[in-house]
């Protein structure tokens, strides 16, 4: 597959990883965040960290929308599929995440909720004009990459006057939770992170400009990164050579997809539809302010959250859960006492062990291999 | 995060839709989110949706790159270590 | 007035009905007219609730096998769920070491399903059966109303008789057996999500779906010592690799290069999300033996029509956890672990 | 850590979700702490997709049998589902003179479905098979997406051991032979209707369903000249004269003073007008002998715990019709037809 | 049970058959017409044509609501069903009635309509109260016995203010069919009938005085009688002795539950929803003045036929078909060409063969051997 | 025909309901068209109502009648020929 293969060849990995090696000063830290679960997958499915010297440690962000999902949320989306009886259209992805009372969509679903998987928002279209009679609302997640889709299928709605179809909005900004990563620290100057990963896909849509500001303010480098295993070491390999050379620039590892200006047409079609949202919720991370999107009044027939009056019920982080102290690059999966004991993928207690792209359900998934063994042979990781 | 794939272009249709391949598996996407496609672009599918175009160029220069390091440095690291 | 059947089924434009399962005329007839006239056997046409069958002579032990189908889209390419009804079962015989001897077949209709479908699964089955030399020799049939069923369910159950000498099971595996697969991966699984609403997209893949027995008994009669067989139905390889582990308290390590996967395979799995180690198969097998033997199993193989792309694809190891593990192709390693919940298509 | 199941599987409050059904861990886990748990043997324990088992020693021959359990409601007085599929099945094996060794169970259930119920028909099950002696050595579980299903439907295959000298079958069956029934007709049906939403009664009778493997057996070896046994399930008494009439290429004629059916049966199917020959028994049987060893055989069914209501309820004769008659308790003679439909309710 | 069994007495049976053979007149012609199906049923399922002497003929007439129920009816219920998409409730009985093109409502229901069979219409009412989102259609059959009940939910719904329930009212009336059966002939005087056997559980609600008019009119003798066996046989030996005595009175047999005013406080409830049809297409029968029901215009909010316009379309009864004939009294079952054969209970053709209660299909389920018998020696019936 | 069958009150309940017996079958019943039902009575059942009562006096007067045809002609007939 062109433009996939090539970037995973082991051989040349082997060889980024052996100048990240030389080029990584053996006293110096190099705490570097992948915001993306993209990232955060590629390197337990590529077994990254291998080829990586000890200095050099990854700390996986919260860039996996699923993940980041606060259960009030979740209970939410239930709350319509169940007492509204509507057709709730969700991404695969949201199925499993745990809400309140030990239930799911997917438990809501075997317990007769109308929940209907959809590949892309337009499937969730089609349904709507297919069943005229019923409320069909689509719950939206995902950070800059799936906003557009979502902007469109409004847009496409509201053309054809489709009054039986609205929007649960869920989609969050990617620069908002990295800069709250960095505030929300009682000193940003001392945060334990020492340059950013930053992400792929959705730089394609927003550019590389937003982050110039970051890099600015917080004096960290940011190197925007594809997802394939080569992009991610050389990105790291860039991190490096910029913290050895004291610079915190925004760089580009992933030029044959990102621009400095972004997709332009997306952008307009996205703020054509939403608008700033004053604060989110993030599983985590807690309230963020401005790092997420809502509907325009403009479209506000569409917006299942005004449409269904949806009063948001914040509901605190499960107490054992150390996902919050996770995402911001404090403590490791394998510091939780209840990794891989109470909290697996099949019964996840926290936000990190939701998706496959979630740093415990990463680590249990990928890597859990090492971890057993370190705590058998009680080595610290 | 945000699954997503690069391939190739074999056909356009009205109505903003274009057809993809990727190594003989073909489906039919929306184009709507990008401008000038042509036949023969390898186009970033999410959700069904093109995100953004690879720009070969920008591709070349980075698959160079790589070839350069490898010439520095041929396989100086060895595989992962056994199971421990 | 020899038949109580005045009336043939109107097999073109027919719906199965509540009385199809009714214990009645209109089963009975359907009974008749189509089971009994293309599963054709003597066994069948004795009417009984059960099939007489001899004894089989010799020593050696019997295999008993069951499967229930529920596959949905009924029809796909490269098969449908009624020759896939006799591989499957076939196949869990032939994993066993089993030579099949007869199967039965226990249909669950649902209200309104069109008699031409019907007929042209039962025609595939019967095609299936007498192709793997296996008799259909007793079945049922039950009618759900509308909504409670999805088309056609076939279980079928099967029978056979394993070789004196022969005792395949996953605890006989020992660290430094080969694993072995018999073929390409996960292509019955990406033919049949191909045709999912919602997911469609085009390929030229079919369903590996295929009797293994003949390939097996090759296979056993050369390389007694294969410790143990097992198709990778639902889960993969993944799944079976870890349900060995599991069974044997050992750990399994292969590399993902000598993995035989088909390339549009891979990039069905990369615009899913998917893993295509978790992909279903329905024509392949999963052999564990000695190491020492793996190699002569493997020309064996590559030399059926069934095992032509046969690969040695890693090794058993010690391994107290019972994982499996993966040398990827990059160059890594990694786990691959029991399925979480189902494998969906993913956006993130 | 031995397990992969870090965490019981809650059978309180738990549902069926697609993942029991995906062949990965959450599978594993409730076929480890479920089927394996409560089915309890050492062919289940040995995790092969098929059990192998002992080649039956002497001569003889072998009887296969399979039976789809749809009943609703799953829990009805006197039993469920679960032993309901033990039973079916072997009566099935029973019916063909088979001694039962060994079932298969195929699970087909539907999202949502609440592990309570699973757990409580699985244990009924194993319950019916550990009284019947037959081991369910393999089984299958499929999970099918909400309404595409009915809770749980169940698969039970059988096989069993034909004693030489024992051929039973209804082409053997012969004018001026004697039709018996093992006991009081109608009791299941009534059973399951009395549950029914919209024809709900009360009633205290109770579904009949039992294992008849051992009547069978006793039958058997005192008069092997047994022409030929059924189980009247579905569609009753009248059914399964029916099918040996047409089997056989004879007339059946019955009496209806003679044939015994419960008052409140009767009672019941006034009610809701339906004829008490066409509904379902789950542990009655019928048998045709030979004349002359009726009086002998009905002894013997009487002394059985499970055969104390039998009674000669009349003759086979030559009919080029191939009808089954009935002399009401009243005088007259009436034809005693194939059910046609289903048969359901009537208000006239 | 009380009540039945003694009805049920072979012996008796057999002593009131010898005073009908003794008492009818070998030369003489005695051609009963049992109006009703259930007579029909009892007829057939206790075998009492064996007991009667050959100048004795009973003739089934088209007392089945099933049977006589009309092609067009059908089809507008399967079209509520079908095109309308809401919930169709229905007795059984009409569940296998043919319909044009091939269909009935049991095949609709396998493709995809929501019909649902009731045991009571009570049932329907709840089906409509548990469903307020959709529509509920009752779909009403029966003669005068079966008509209270559906004027009763009528009623409830009204109090109940039910706006999704309502009626497709198909009740037909007795009097005016075996008025109509006179009346169609060229000559009534030369009608092919003696006597009427008069409907048990009809006469229950409307009494015996409605016969009068008939009688007078006609000058044939009607025996109201009971459904058991030896309420028939001694309804035929009344009969005998009215036909030999030259008489033809209304005459009870079934005393023990028709009075002469029938049932007062049912009758009030019937003509308080319900009012006479000006005409009423009978299967096999044809068109027949004042033979149905209509719900009044005080309830026309619950008449399915306004509330859904349904429009009433004849459709002829198939060619080959003689259930005219044989409704008359002119034909026997074993008379067309088509019975067994093309026309069976699994795959009926004309309305005889639908219910039990028809008197083709009486025939074939308990009278088959009769026929065959009669067909392969050649002599006719 | 109606099916209709005889079947004994054993409760009355309000709401015009009553519970039937039928040898040992019981059931709930609407005996809202019919009046002064009382324990004991036999009720015509029809589709879940009750339509009529049966008259003891009359059924017994029936039933004399047929007892008194029994006594004239014991067993006159004789039973159904054999199959032709
Ligand atoms: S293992 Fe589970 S509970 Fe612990 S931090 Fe991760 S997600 Fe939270
Ligand atoms: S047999 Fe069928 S076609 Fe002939 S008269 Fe009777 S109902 Fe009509
Ligand atoms: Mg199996
Ligand atoms: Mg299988
Ligand atoms: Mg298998
Ligand atoms: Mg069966
Ligand atoms: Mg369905
Ligand atoms: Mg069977
Ligand atoms: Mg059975
Ligand atoms: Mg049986
Ligand atoms: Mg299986
Ligand atoms: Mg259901």
């Amino acid at each position: 597959m062109k433009y996939i293969d090539e970037f995973r060849d082991g051989e040349t990995a082997r060889s980024i990883a052996a100048l990240i090696a030389a080029e990584a000063q053996p006293q110096k830290s190099y705490r570097l965040m992948e915001f993306c679960g993209g990232h955060t997958h590629a390197i337990s499915r590529y077994g990254l960290l291998d080829l990586l010297p000890a200095q050099v440690r990854m700390i996986h962000g919260p860039g996996c929308p699923v993940c980041v999902l606060p259960i009030g949320r979740i209970d939410s989306a239930i709350a319509l599929a169940s007492t509204h009886k509507l057709i709730l259209c969700t991404y695969a992805d949201t199925l499993r995440v745990p809400a309140s009372g030990g239930l799911s969509l997917l438990k809501a679903k075997a317990r007769g909720a109308d929940v209907r998987m959809v590949y892309s928002a337009d499937d969730a279209l089609r349904i709507a004009e297919e069943n005229p009679s019923r409320e069909v609302v689509f719950f939206a997640i995902g950070f800059e990459t799936t906003t557009p889709m979502t902007a469109a299928v409004i847009q496409q709605a509201a053309r054809r006057s489709l009054s039986n179809f609205s929007v649960f909005c869920n989609h969050v900004l990617t620069p908002a939770a990295m800069q709250h990563i960095m505030e929300s620290a009682a000193d940003p100057d001392a945060v334990a992170l020492d340059g950013f990963v930053g992400p792929a896909h959705v730089s394609t849509i927003i550019g590389s400009a937003p982050y110039e500001a970051f890099t600015q303010r917080y004096k960290r480098p940011v190197v925007i990164a594809g997802f394939e295993p080569l992009d991610v070491l050389q990105a790291v390999l860039m991190l490096v050579r910029q913290i050895n050379a004291g610079r915190s620039a925004v760089e580009n590892q992933f030029s044959r997809a990102v621009s400095a200006a972004g997709n332009i047409k997306a952008q307009a079609i996205v703020s054509d539809v939403f608008e700033l949202r004053e604060a989110f919720d993030w599983r985590g991370l807690g309230e963020v302010p401005l790092s997420a999107l809502t509907i325009r009044s403009a479209y506000s027939a569409f917006d299942a959250e005004q449409k269904f009056s949806i009063a948001y019920r914040q509901v605190a982080d499960p107490k054992a859960c150390e996902c919050a102290a996770i995402l911001r690059g404090h403590k490791h999966p394998a510091d939780c006492k209840v990794f891989g004991s109470a909290c697996t993928p099949e019964q996840p207690i926290g936000a990190c062990m939701v998706s496959s792209e979630g740093a415990c359900a990463a680590h249990y998934t990928y890597g859990r291999h090492k971890v057993m063994a370190i705590r058998a042979t009680g080595v610290a990781a | 995060m945000c699954l997503a794939i690069p391939a190739r272009v074999i056909a356009l249709f009205g109505e903003d839709r274009a057809r993809i391949d990727l190594a003989g598996v073909q489906k039919e996407i929306s184009i709507a989110l990008v401008e000038d496609v042509a036949i023969g672009d390898y186009l970033i599918v999410h959700v069904g949706y093109a995100i953004g175009k690879i720009d070969p160029e920008e591709a070349a220069e980075t698959l160079a790159t790589f070839a350069a390091m490898r010439a520095t440095h041929e396989g100086a690291l060895p595989l992962t270590p056994p199971l421990a | 007035m020899s038949t109580p059947f005045p009336r043939p089924i109107n097999f073109r434009d027919g719906r199965v009905d509540m009385s199809h399962g009714s214990g009645g005329r209109a089963m009975a007839q359907l009974i008749h007219e189509l089971f009994v006239t293309h599963f054709d056997n003597d066994y069948l046409r004795a009417q009984n609730d059960g099939a007489c069958f001899p004894l089989p002579a010799g020593s050696g032990r019997m295999v008993m096998a069951t499967d229930s189908h529920v596959v949905s889209p009924l029809f796909f390419p490269g098969g449908d769920i009624g020759c896939l009804a006799v591989h499957g079962t076939v196949n869990d015989v032939a994993m066993a070491g089993g030579r099949p001897l007869y199967l039965s077949a226990g249909f669950i209709l649902e209200e309104g399903f069109p008699l031409a479908d019907l007929k042209r699964i039962v025609i595939s089955m019967a095609q299936a059966a007498k192709e793997a030399g296996v008799p259909i020799i007793t079945g049922d049939t039950k009618v759900v109303e509308k909504g409670k069923g999805d088309g056609v369910f076939i279980n079928t159950t099967g029978i056979g008789i394993v070789p004196p000498g022969i005792d395949l099971a996953p605890s006989k595996i020992r660290a430094g057996d080969a694993i072995l697969v018999s073929g390409m991966l996960g292509d019955h699984g990406v033919a049949i999500m191909s045709l999912r609403e919602n997911l469609s997209f085009d390929t030229a893949i079919q369903s590996d779906t295929a009797a293994l027995h003949d390939l097996v008994a090759t296979m056993l009669a050369a390389v007694p010592e294969i410790r143990t067989l097992r198709d990778p139905t639902r889960g993969g390889l993944a799944t079976v690799l870890n349900e060995f582990a599991l069974a044997a308290r050992c750990g399994m390590l292969i590399r993902e290069p000598v993995i035989p996967i088909r390339p549009a395979v891979n990039a069905a799995c990369e615009l899913l999300g998917l893993d295509p180690l978790y992909v279903a198969n329905e024509g392949k097998l999963v052999a564990i033996c000695p190491a020492e033997r793996a190699t002569e199993l493997l020309a064996l193989m590559r030399a059926h029509p069934l095992g032509a792309d046969a690969a040695i694809i890693g090794e058993v190891i010690e391994d107290a956890n019972h994982f499996v593990q993966m040398e990827t192709a990059f160059g890594g390693r990694r786990m691959v672990d029991w399925l979480s919940g189902e494998q969906l298509p993913r956006i993130c």
